[in-house]
């Protein structure tokens, strides 16, 4: 069922992001995408082949990405905006927020390359910041896909939603995680392993790493059910409460900053209603040089550190 | 404890004056500008009767760019494009983009004489819960295209809207209007950039060449001279022109004759049709007394 | 000792920042203001009458403000750049991550007119998200004064701390909440009421609010500790783990965004050290039209949302 | 599981280096430059060596804009300005920002050739826990005068700079070196009007204008031209030179004329000096494998 039981295979999910980008643009006209000299690090050209017209490309130039984006909308388009995670974030946030999020516009924000994927270009190149300030611009939906399927529901998902909308892509390798017949509905968490001690809640590329864990602490003795959250926001919150009704403690995990991120959400909904132990596992401040795969575990972001918290959690540190 | 406050309701058609506006703003799109000016001249001083008492019973405001900008508006929205308050999301309208945000006064004014609402409803300027905030909201305000305020944002936006005209082949055009101060913001020569690239020659943007931003004169500030210049080399058709002559608006309005986007520099007085108000730093926003809008309209009905 | 037993004072700290920041220059010639045709709205007129050079404008353009600011640093100066809070963290937000924090670099950043403090200028001049971006730039040191005392402290202790710091300049009018031996520290709390069965945690225009609050609790029979929590980066970890262990919940309260602000900070020491019920009062989305005090009260910004939230913590809502 | 890793230790002086780097670049800078070109030339033979090296051993980088830069680098902290390896942070050094902060291999085979750290470190170049990151750190390298990597962010910081040297009255002065692809981005021209308004005559800014971008080519992707006359109409004296030339680059960055900040802009072949790299856009973050570099090293000393 997870990752340890046998070698696994792990995608890039930029490929699937495209491929869906693009079966969505041959059934509806109105899709486009729109780059920051982003065509080859998004995987787009492809879809510029199909559609040249369709893939407009406004050079190196964030805050009028994201404007051009919403005056497309205004003219009847829905632009896939495609840009790495921090340029796009970080560059264009007021865009975000004032053309995009306040002016409700359903424009859907893909951050590409997010977390430490581009590892060794170091923290300017890191989107470790990107979950806190979405989720602190009001009205934006935050979808963290954590493999290729879950990807490609995210795109046909964000296209159809009619609201503005970030979407985290992943570039860092990960495995398939998602159930079949998993849902994949706004709001709502997907439950991967159930447990009784202990709850796992993760995003992105540490589904996988959750689920290692719970492997691991199932050999320890400790049953630890596994959540991904998949949406940040709207925040699925009749499943957080149920973490807190059936386990004593709690352990977020994601590849970002643990200040005002996902496990923030999570933290905020326990505290507010059913205070259990928990423990937030993310990156603390700006990373030194390395690989993304170093910097994850330079950062305690792996089963072993997963285990640790949850073991800490429970008192049994 | 919520405060108990009723909110006013949606803002709705003014039929009358909806009909009013088709009908005589086909007329002006169509009469030669020298044939269209007095019209045009006519509703500036309506617009800007309605500019000053809005104002005053909001008791804030930006009157000095109100003033400066509203030839250029209501050439732009009664004399050269079609909007339709009936369906302001008419996908085949003109766009008109405020980029200076700051200046809702004049637009919702303007928005009102077009009957996208009645205009005893801009006593509502400012007050709890109203849909006419102090700075223009799309999802509450029929007529006003994408929110604005802080500056430099407009212009991405109306880039876009233009844009997607041009991929869809419709003819629709879209018109910006930025002020002076603002293109200080970078974002405006990216959308500069991208507009020339694409050749979107159904994009105007409009400079309001006032001269003074909030806290002093541009050139003090941080100059744009030679702001003509800037423009032709960023791609643009450049149109110079006297930002409260309506027949030199209105031509200047006209399609681009180079494929190229244009760009109007509209030479504009702030504070423009009161004495005590033009070319003065202070009335950037400034509240007139009961007092100086009783003489201010008087100067207007001269 | 609190609002309610006479007629109070109340300030726009603009005056004492300005003032102070006058004083300092005097002093220290490194000291510069920085701004963006804001010198009015900063009320800076008299530092520049005094200073001509050393009052630079870059006009309306932050993110050259904050980029300009960090080369000012590099030379020598010490920058305080002033801006109104939404455009100087929205718009300058990857120069404040990459010139100022991550660069490391000693440069004020002051925002201006923060919160709400434009009511009816609308959510584009709201800065209600200000402290949850600013808590995800890590080596960010975040201030938010609650009074003209503060407000002086705040700008004579930045301009000495040799790091990057944001400071919130209330615009919105306040009394003087704090005692005149208050220390002012780095990473410290000021606690100003004592009290056992909750405690009420607020800064900025909400501090004076809390105070308030906690009179009608004591009314009720409830005994509310009042904590000005001052410095959201560092927080004041000791004594929100006082807050913990002493009493038997905690509200927090501030003008802005409850996704990932002050209360966020708060909620996740709780959470991961010792878990009590916590209630978290904020702006929770873009807000209507209105007056910065009729918002306030909009958004149950005032002291008896205060108290509803305390009595609701304790369970006796 | 916290990996077990010992970090490379932290980037020390290189005095034997510095020594000489100190009395040639004296010499140079004072040298005619019909005089100083051949040496310089060597210099960037050298740099270009160590470019390709440093890439090879980190299996990673952006060897195309590192190899359009390095005349132009080298000829600024070799042949004009003044920086201390002795003391990184001595005040009155000259400032040297590189704000394509991706060519970052180039600046540190530049930085180490001047003896702020020892060449044989650039073999760390991306390496776990290396000072030597992908794109420049200021607190971890001596010699990098800010964070780059995010493109237009050096610009506005290289103009604080000049400023700050001009309220002092100081004799420094600052270079700033952008890509062409870079300059799309609108902070750039925020700048451009910041120095021109506070007439930063000790400030250049050199544009090292290859033609090409990350994804094709500039006037493909968003076109710049006319690009000197953008410069110029935000107030710039303007030089167009061939930015492969030493002598016309050291000629260049000598003083402005005309009391305005000077844009240099630089006409280069991104991949210049490998023949198989020269003007091919796959080579900006393209990895040479060895048989390429030992072809490439060849080419070089020819
Ligand atoms: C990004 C941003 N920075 C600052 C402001 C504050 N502001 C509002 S109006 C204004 C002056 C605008 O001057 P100009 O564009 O010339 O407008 P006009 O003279 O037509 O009123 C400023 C600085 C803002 N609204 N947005
Ligand atoms: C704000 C930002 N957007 C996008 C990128 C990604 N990026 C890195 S290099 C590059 C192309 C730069 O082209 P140019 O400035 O011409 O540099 P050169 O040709 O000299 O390598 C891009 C788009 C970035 N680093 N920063
Ligand atoms: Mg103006
Ligand atoms: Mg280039």
């Amino acid at each position: 069922m997870t990752a340890l039981d046998a070698p696994t295979l792990t995608f890039d999910c930029r490929a699937d992001f495209a491929d869906e980008l693009i079966a969505l643009a041959r059934a509806d006209e109105r899709i486009v995408a729109v780059c920051n000299d982003s065509v080859g690090s998004s995987n787009l050209v492809a879809f510029r082949e199909e559609f040249p017209d369709r893939l407009i490309n406004v050079g190196i130039a964030e805050q009028d990405l994201v404007g051009v984006s919403a005056g497309l909308a205004n003219a009847g388009y829905i632009p896939f905006v495609s840009a790495a995670a921090p340029f796009l974030t970080g560059r264009a946030l007021e865009q975000i927020k004032a053309d995009v999020a306040y002016s409700d516009r359903h424009v859907v924000l893909c951050g590409q390359s997010p977390g430490m994927a581009y590892g060794e270009l170091g923290p300017t190149h890191h989107s470790i910041e990107d979950l806190s300030w979405m989720r602190a611009v009001p009205g934006l939906q935050i979808v963290v896909p954590a493999d290729p399927a879950q990807t490609r529901s995210a795109v046909r998902w964000a296209a159809a939603s009619g609201r503005p909308s970030y979407l985290r892509i992943p570039r860092f390798k990960v495995p398939a995680v998602t159930p079949p017949d998993a849902p994949f509905e706004r709001g709502r968490a997907v439950r991967l392993v159930e447990g009784t001690d202990v709850t796992l809640i993760a995003v992105g590329t540490m589904v996988s790493r959750a689920l290692e864990a719970s492997d691991l602490l199932n050999e320890q003795g400790i049953s630890a059910r596994v959540v991904n959250m998949t949406f940040v926001e709207p925040l699925d919150v009749p499943e957080v409460l149920a973490a807190a009704e059936d386990t004593s403690a709690i352990v977020t995990a994601e590849e970002g900053l643990v200040s005002g991120g996902m496990g923030a959400a999570v933290a905020r909904v326990v505290a507010e209603s059913r205070p259990v132990p928990i423990r937030m596992l993310g990156v603390p401040t700006f990373a030194p040089t390395g690989s993304t795969s170093f910097l994850l575990d330079h950062f305690g972001l792996n089963a072993a550190g997963i285990v640790g918290a949850a073991r800490e959690a429970l008192g049994q540190g | 404890m919520t405060a108990v406050q009723t909110a006013p309701g949606p803002l709705e058609l003014d039929e009358p004056a909806a009909r009013i506006y088709v009908e005589l703003s086909e007329r002006l799109r169509k009469a030669s500008p020298s044939e269209a000016a007095p019209e045009l001249a006519r509703i500036s001083t309506r617009i800007r009767r309605d500019i000053l008492t809005t104002i005053q019973a909001a008791g804030m405001g930006h009157v000095g760019g109100d003033l400066s900008v509203t030839d250029l508006m209501v050439t732009a929205i009664w004399g050269s494009l079609r909007l339709n308050p009936f369906q302001p999301d008419d996908p085949q309208r003109d766009r008109f983009v405020l980029s200076k945000g700051h200046c809702a006064a004049a637009l919702y004014s303007t928005l009102a004489s077009c009957g996208f609402f009645p205009q005893h409803r801009l006593t509502d300027f400012m007050g709890p819960l109203s849909p006419l905030n102090g700075h223009p909201n799309r999802v509450k305000v029929p007529g006003v295209e994408t929110n604005t305020g802080p500056l430099g944002h407009g212009f991405p936006v109306a880039t876009g809207c233009a844009l997607g005209g041009k991929l869809r082949g419709e003819p629709w055009r879209t018109v910006v209007v930025l002020g002076d101060g603002e293109i200080q913001e970078g974002s405006n020569w990216e959308a500069a950039m991208t507009a020339a690239h694409y050749g979107l020659e159904n994009l105007t943007a409009v400079v309001d060449r006032n001269q003074l931003q909030q806290g002093a004169r541009t050139e003090e500030t941080k100059g744009l001279e030679p702001l003509d210049q800037k423009w032709a080399s960023f791609g643009w058709e450049v149109r110079v022109i006297d930002g409260h002559d309506h027949q030199a608006i209105k031509e200047a309005f006209g399609p681009s004759t180079t494929g190229r986007p244009v760009a109007v520099i509209a030479n504009t007085i702030k504070g423009k049709g009161i004495s005590f108000m033009e070319d003065r730093v202070e009335w950037h926003h400034k509240v007139p007394t009961d007092e100086q809008v009783r003489l201010a309209l008087e100067e207007l009905s001269r």
